[in-house]
C-alpha cells in the first residue's frame, strides 16, 4: 500500500465508523477527489460528508473550529501547506487557546501536505512544523512511514486537542510497503521510536528525512563499519524526550535532520534538550542539519542542494564520530 | 408575548447592560479591575434586540460592546462582572477576561480578539448541526455574529460570510456601524454608500436599521433571525449608531466630532421617552425597572468582590487536554 | 492606432499566447520542465485586452492564465519560456519557476502562490507613486491585477480591494470567472449572482464582459483603465469564460461538464471568424499571424533550450541582501 | 525620554529627513496618535505621511511592500503584535522572499508592539518572534533600552531588508533614560552587547527580559557574589553568535531567558548555539528560561507566574554555579 492510498483508507474507515467525523477543503469531492487524490472516492460513499470548501484557509479553520466545539471531529485538508499561513491565526490563536482558555479541547485535524519535490518552487514545498510549534496547544505529527501515516491519521482524530497532520508529498506516492491495519501494535501518537538501533550514534528525524536517515544509517554500516541509530520523532510537538535521550545515552553522539529550515524549530529544541537534559550523555557537539536559509528553489538541482539528505547525513556523522 | 411586554423586556435588557456598563467602568476607576473596559453605550438597543430574538440553542457570538445582546441571551450579572475582575470563579476562570467570556455548551462564544475570526466558528457550528442532523428544517437554530464598520474590513469576516452563504447557513450578521473603528471614521475604513451593500456582494440578504430606535432594531433584527430561521440563508443586518463612550474606559473619544454627536441620540433616552409617552412605561415601573436593574449589579458585584482570586499555585499549566500524548491511540 | 490595427494587435497577442502555451504543454509533455505548466486557452481575449492598455509605467499582477496579458504588457517569449526552463537566465535565475515570474522595475509583478497576496502590494505601488508625488492627475498610472472565481474568496483579495476604494487609487481588478476553481465548481465558492455585485459592496466601479468576445473584452476593459487613469478610482471587471484546459497540464479536466462547455466558446476561434468576415483578416495575414507567432516562439525555446541550468556550486544561498547586519546602521 | 518618546523621536527625524518614509497603521493618524501614541503630533507635522489603515493587516503589510518595491521606506504598525499573525504570510512569504527569488531587496520596516502587561490577555501580550523568525528573508530586532529604541528604529530604516521590529509595551511607559540621539556611537542592527560584564555565568537575554536579567545580576553580585554578564541579543534573527560565543567563553556557563514560549524560536536557538559550537567552553549544561507552555493568562498574578523574572533567573543562576 502507498503512503497516499493508507491516508485515503485511514479517511474513508474513519468517515465509515465515526458519524462525528467530515472532511472539508479545497477540491476534494469527487470525481476529482483532492489535489492529491487522498480524497479520491469519497464523497461519492459518503454523501455531504467530504465537502469542497471556497479559498479561504482561515474561514475553512474557524468552521472545523466551530464543528469541533459542537462536538463534530472534523478533519480539514489544505491544499498545500504553504497555503495554511493564512490560517495560521485560526490555528494557533483559536484552536490552540481554546482548551487553557475555556477547559474545552477543540478537536480538529488539519491535514497538510509538506515538503518538497522538484520543481515544487518556494510556495508548494515547505515545512510548517515551526511556525505551528511556538503557540502552546496544537500537536504537531509527521509520520514517516505507511503505516504511520494510517494509524497516527486515525489517532489523531482520537485525540480531544488540534491535531496538525504533516503528510510528506514526496512519500504520496514514492513510499509504498504492506503493513496490517488490523494490528492492534503501534505507538501512541506521541510516541517517537527507534527505526533502526545502532551504537555509535544517534541521528533523530522526522517526515520525509527519515528516509534519508536510514539510508544514511545503512551506508555508515556497510560502508563505514559506522552503526547508527535511527529516532523518528513522528511527533514533533510535543516532543518525546525520553526516547530521544534513551538514545543518546547509549550512542554519545547525536544528528537532528530536518527538511526545514535552519533558524529554531524542531532539531534547535532536540539540540537545546540534549544540550541541557542530556549534556552527561553529549561525548560531542550535538549536530544539526537542515535547509539552507533561503526560500526554496524552483530549480530541481538547487532544490535538490538546498535540504540535507543521506549523503549530508553520512558526511556529518563520519565527522561526529571521528570527534 | 404581547408585544408590549416584549418592548418592555427589551427597555428592561437595555437598562440592566447600562447599568451593568456603568457599574463596570466605576469598578475599573476604583482600581478593582485588570484589564480594560469597554462597553456598548449608545448601542443596547440593536445589540439587545438580538438577544431578545434567540432561544436556546441558538448561538450568539458577541464581540466588545455586546452586554446587552449577552444578558437578553443568558448571560448573568455575576459572569460578566467576576470575568472583568478576574475571579477564578466563572468561566474563564481568570485565564481570560473582560469581554472574552463565554460559553461554547451555551452556545455564547468566548471571543479572541482578532476582529472577524468568531464568525467562521459561528459557521462551522451551523454546518455542523445540519450534518448532524441536528436542524429542524423551517424552526433553524441560529448563529447570530456581531461585527463593526472596522472589522467588517478583514480578511477572516470576508470568507466566513462568503462560506456561510455558500452553504445557506442560518447566520445572522450583526454589523454595528458606529461610524468609527477605535478612532478611525468610517471614510478610512470603507468607501460603499453604506455597509449593508456588501450583503448582494455575498449573496445574502441586507437590511438597515436606525440603531438608536429600539423598536426598529427589534423589528429588523426579528425579521433576519426569523428569515434565517425559515432556512432563507445568512442575513446582514447593518445598524446606524454611535459608540456615546470611549473605545475603552482609557480613551476619552475626544476625536468624535460634535457633527457626529449631533446626528445620534442615545437609543437608551429615546425608548424610555417613547414608552413613557405611550404609556407603556410609567414613573413608578421605570423607577423599579432601574431599582432592579442597579440591585442585580450591586448584588452581581458584591458577590463577584467577595470571590476568590485564581490560585497560583494551583493553576494547572496545561494548554493540552490529552495530558500523555504517548498514549493516545485510536480505539 | 487605427482601430483596426488595434483589433490585429489584440488577435496577434491572443495568438502568440495560445502559441507559446501550447508549446510550453508540449515541453512538458517532452519533459523538459521542472515544475508544472499553467495555460490560459481561452481566456486570452481578456487577459490580452488588458495588457493592450496598459503602457510603460503602469503595473500588472498577472496569475496562472495570463500569457496573453504579459506578452501585450511587454514580456518576451524568451522570458516566460527560460522561466518555465528553469534556466540560470531570465529573472526569476532558477530560484522560482514558470508563471512565478515577473520584474519589479518593468511593473510586472512577479506572483507567489497565495491567492490574493498579489492585490495589495498593487495598491501600496500605486500608493506609494501618490505619496511620492510621481502621478500625474487625470493621467494616472495604473495598477492591474488578476483574480479568478476563487481567488475572489480570499481574505487578501478582499483587505486589498477595500484598502484601494478607501484610497481610491486606480487599480483595475480583473476578474476572470472561468465556472472553476481548479475542480470546484462556482456554486461552491460563492453565492451571488454574479461577482460584479461585489464592486457595489466594495464602493467601487463595476464591469461585466464576455470573456469569449476579444472586442468587448478590449472596450470593456480598456474603458475600466481609462477610468482609473482618469482618477475615478479602483474598477472591477469581471468575465464570464471558460477555462478550454486543465488547471495545469497535469489536469484533465474530466470534471467539467458538457453543458457548461456548450455555454462557452474559444474567444481565439471567435475573434478569427469575426476578423475574417469583415475582412480586417485574410487568410493570407492569417497564415502570417500564425508563422509569426510560431516562430517567435519556436526560436525562443530553441535559445532557451540552450541557455545553462543554475549553477548549484555558485548559487548564492543568502535570503537578506545586507551580508553582514552587524554593521547596518543610519547615516 | 522614555522609551516611547525615543520611538517617536526617532519616527519624526525619519520622516523629516527622508522623503521616502511613510507610516501606515490603525489609529495613528492625528489627534489620536496611535493606541500607544507612537505617533502623536506626526500626523499634523508631517501630514499625508502617518496615515490611518483599515483593520486589514495582510492588505497594510501587502501594501507596504508593494511601496517598498517601488522605493519608499514604509514603516507599518501593527496595534498589538499578536494581530500581525493575520499578515503572517504577507510577512514571511511576499516580505521575506523577495530578495532571494527577484534580487531586489523589500525594504519594510513593521513595528510589533509585543510583550505582557498584566491584564492585557492571551492576545494582547504576545511575543512573535519564533513564529517570524523561521522562514528565510526577515530581521527580527528587539531593542531593550531607551536609546536602542532610537538608533535600532533608525538602523531598520535604513536596512535594506523587511525588519520586524519588537517594541515592549511595558517599557514604553516604564523605560526611561538619558541619551544623546547625536551621539555616532552605537552598535549597529545586528549586534549583541554585553550590558553587564561578568565572569561567573552568562545570562543571555533580549527586549524586555533584558531588565530582568540586568536586576538579577545585580541581586547575584550583591546577595550572593556572583558575577554575571548579561547579554542582550538586540537582535535575535539573524543571531550575533560571535559576542554569545565569547561571553560563553569566558564564563563557561549560561543561561538563556525569555518572555517568549518555550518550544523552538532564539531560546532554543541559542542553547543549540552553545552546544554545537561551544560545547568545549561549557562547563555545565544551557539553561533555557522561558514562559509556561500556556496561553498567557488574564489575571494578574497568573501573568506573573505566566513568564521568567529576576527571582526565576537567580535561581536558575544559583542552581547554574553549584553544578
Ligand atoms: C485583526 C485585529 N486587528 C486589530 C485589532 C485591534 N482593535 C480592537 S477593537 C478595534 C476597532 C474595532 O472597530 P469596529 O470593528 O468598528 O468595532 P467598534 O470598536 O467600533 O465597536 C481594533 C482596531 C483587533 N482586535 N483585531
Ligand atoms: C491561498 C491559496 N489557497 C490555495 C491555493 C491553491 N490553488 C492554486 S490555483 C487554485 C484554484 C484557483 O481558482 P481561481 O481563483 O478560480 O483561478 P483559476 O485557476 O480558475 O484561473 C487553488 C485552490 C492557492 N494558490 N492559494
Ligand atoms: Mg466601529
Ligand atoms: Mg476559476
Amino acid at each position: 500500500m502507498k503512503y497516499l492510498e493508507a491516508i485515503r483508507l485511514a479517511l474513508s474507515e474513519l468517515l465509515a465508523s465515526d458519524q462525528r467525523v467530515f472532511i472539508y477543503g479545497q477540491d476534494i469531492a469527487g470525481p476529482f477527489g483532492g489535489a492529491f487524490k487522498a480524497t479520491k472516492g469519497l464523497s461519492e460513499r459518503f454523501p455531504g460528508r467530504v465537502l469542497n470548501s471556497p479559498i479561504s484557509e482561515d474561514a475553512m479553520t474557524g468552521i472545523a473550529i466551530g464543528a469541533a466545539m459542537d462536538g463534530m471531529r472534523p478533519i480539514v485538508e489544505y491544499q498545500f501547506a504553504d497555503f495554511a499561513s493564512v490560517a495560521f491565526n485560526q490555528l494557533v490563536n483559536h484552536a490552540g487557546t481554546l482548551y487553557y482558555r475555556t477547559g474545552r479541547p477543540c478537536p480538529i485535524v488539519a491535514r497538510l501536505p509538506v515538503g518538497g519535490t522538484p520543481g515544487g518552487g518556494p510556495f508548494h514545498c515547505q515545512m510548517p512544523e515551526t511556525w505551528l510549534s511556538n503557540h502552546p496547544g496544537l500537536v504537531v505529527v509527521a509520520p514517516a512511514t505507511v503505516a504511520d501515516a494510517y494509524f497516527m491519521l486515525k489517532d489523531a482524530v482520537a485525540c480531544r486537542d488540534p491535531v496538525c497532520f504533516l503528510e510528506h508529498k514526496y512519500l504520496y506516492y514514492h513510499l509504498e510497503a504492506e503493513f496490517d491495519p488490523q494490528s492492534a501494535e503501534h505507538p501512541g501518537l506521541g510516541r517517537a521510536v527507534v527505526r533502526r538501533p545502532g551504537d555509535d550514534l544517534t541521528i533523530v528525524a522526522y517526515s520525509g528525512m527519515v528516509h534519508h536517515a536510514i539510508a544514511a544509517a545503512a551506508q555508515l554500516e556497510s560502508e563505514h563499519g559506522l552503526s547508527a541509530e535511527v529516532v523518528d520523532l513522528r511527533c514533533v510537538r510535543p516532543l518525546d524526550e525520553e526516547t530521544i535521550l534513551a538514545s543518546l545515552s547509549r550512542t554519545g553522539r547525536i544528528i537532528i535532520a530536518s527538511e526545514g529550515w535552519p533558524f529554531g524549530g524542531p532539531t534547535a529544541e532536540v539540540a537545546a534538550l540534549v544540550a541541557e537534559k542530556g549534556f552527561q550523555f553529549l561525548d560531542a557537539p550535538p549536530v544539526r542539519l537542515a535547509a539552507r536559509d533561503t526560500p526554496i528553489p524552483f530549480h530541481p538541482e538547487l532544490f535538490m542542494a538546498h535540504h540535507p539528505d543521506d549523503h549530508a547525513i553520512v558526511q556529518a556523522a563520519l565527522d561526529l564520530a571521528r570527534y | 408575548m404581547t408585544q408590549q411586554a416584549d418592548r418592555i423586556a427589551l427597555f428592561r435588557i437595555m437598562v440592566l447592560a447600562r447599568t451593568c456598563d456603568d457599574r463596570m467602568a466605576k469598578l475599573k476607576a476604583q482600581n478593582e479591575v485588570p484589564g480594560s473596559v469597554f462597553v456598548g453605550r449608545g448601542q443596547e438597543a440593536f445589540s439587545a434586540a438580538a438577544g431578545m430574538r434567540l432561544r436556546p440553542g441558538d448561538l450568539f457570538a458577541p464581540l466588545i460592546r455586546d452586554q446587552a445582546g449577552r444578558f437578553a441571551f443568558g448571560e448573568t450579572p455575576l459572569d460578566a462582572i467576576r470575568t472583568v475582575l478576574g475571579r477564578r470563579t466563572g468561566p474563564m476562570r481568570g485565564r481570560d477576561g473582560n469581554v472574552h467570556r463565554g460559553d461554547w455548551a451555551a452556545g455564547l462564544l468566548p471571543m479572541i480578539s482578532h476582529l472577524g475570526a468568531m464568525v467562521s466558528p459561528v459557521v462551522g457550528t451551523l454546518l455542523a448541526r445540519r450534518l448532524a442532523g441536528k436542524q429542524t428544517a423551517g424552526d433553524l437554530s441560529v448563529g447570530v455574529a456581531s461585527i463593526g464598520d472596522g472589522g467588517m474590513n478583514t480578511g477572516a469576516l470576508h470568507e466566513a460570510v462568503n462560506a456561510a452563504a455558500v452553504e445557506r447557513l442560518p447566520l445572522v450578521l450583526l454589523v454595528a456601524d458606529n461610524q468609527y473603528a477605535y478612532s478611525t471614521t468610517s471614510d478610512r475604513t470603507y468607501a460603499c454608500a453604506h455597509l449593508v451593500e456588501r450583503a448582494i456582494g455575498y449573496g445574502i440578504a441586507g437590511y438597515r436599521c436606525d440603531g438608536t430606535d429600539a423598536d426598529a432594531c427589534l423589528e429588523t433584527v426579528g425579521a433576519a433571525i426569523t428569515a434565517a430561521r425559515a432556512g432563507k440563508g445568512p442575513q446582514m443586518v447593518v445598524a446606524d449608531l454611535l459608540r456615546l463612550a470611549g473605545h475603552g474606559t482609557h480613551d476619552d473619544a475626544s476625536y468624535v466630532g460634535e457633527d457626529v454627536k449631533s446626528r445620534f441620540g442615545d437609543c437608551l433616552q429615546f425608548y424610555e421617552r417613547t414608552l413613557m409617552q405611550q404609556g407603556v412605561l410609567t414613573a413608578e415601573s421605570l423607577a423599579a425597572i432601574r431599582d432592579e436593574a442597579r440591585k442585580q449589579v450591586e448584588d452581581a458585584v458584591q458577590q463577584a468582590l467577595g470571590e476568590p482570586q485564581p490560585d497560583v499555585a494551583a493553576e494547572e499549566w496545561w494548554a493540552r487536554s490529552e495530558r500523555d500524548l504517548v498514549n493516545v491511540r485510536s480505539a
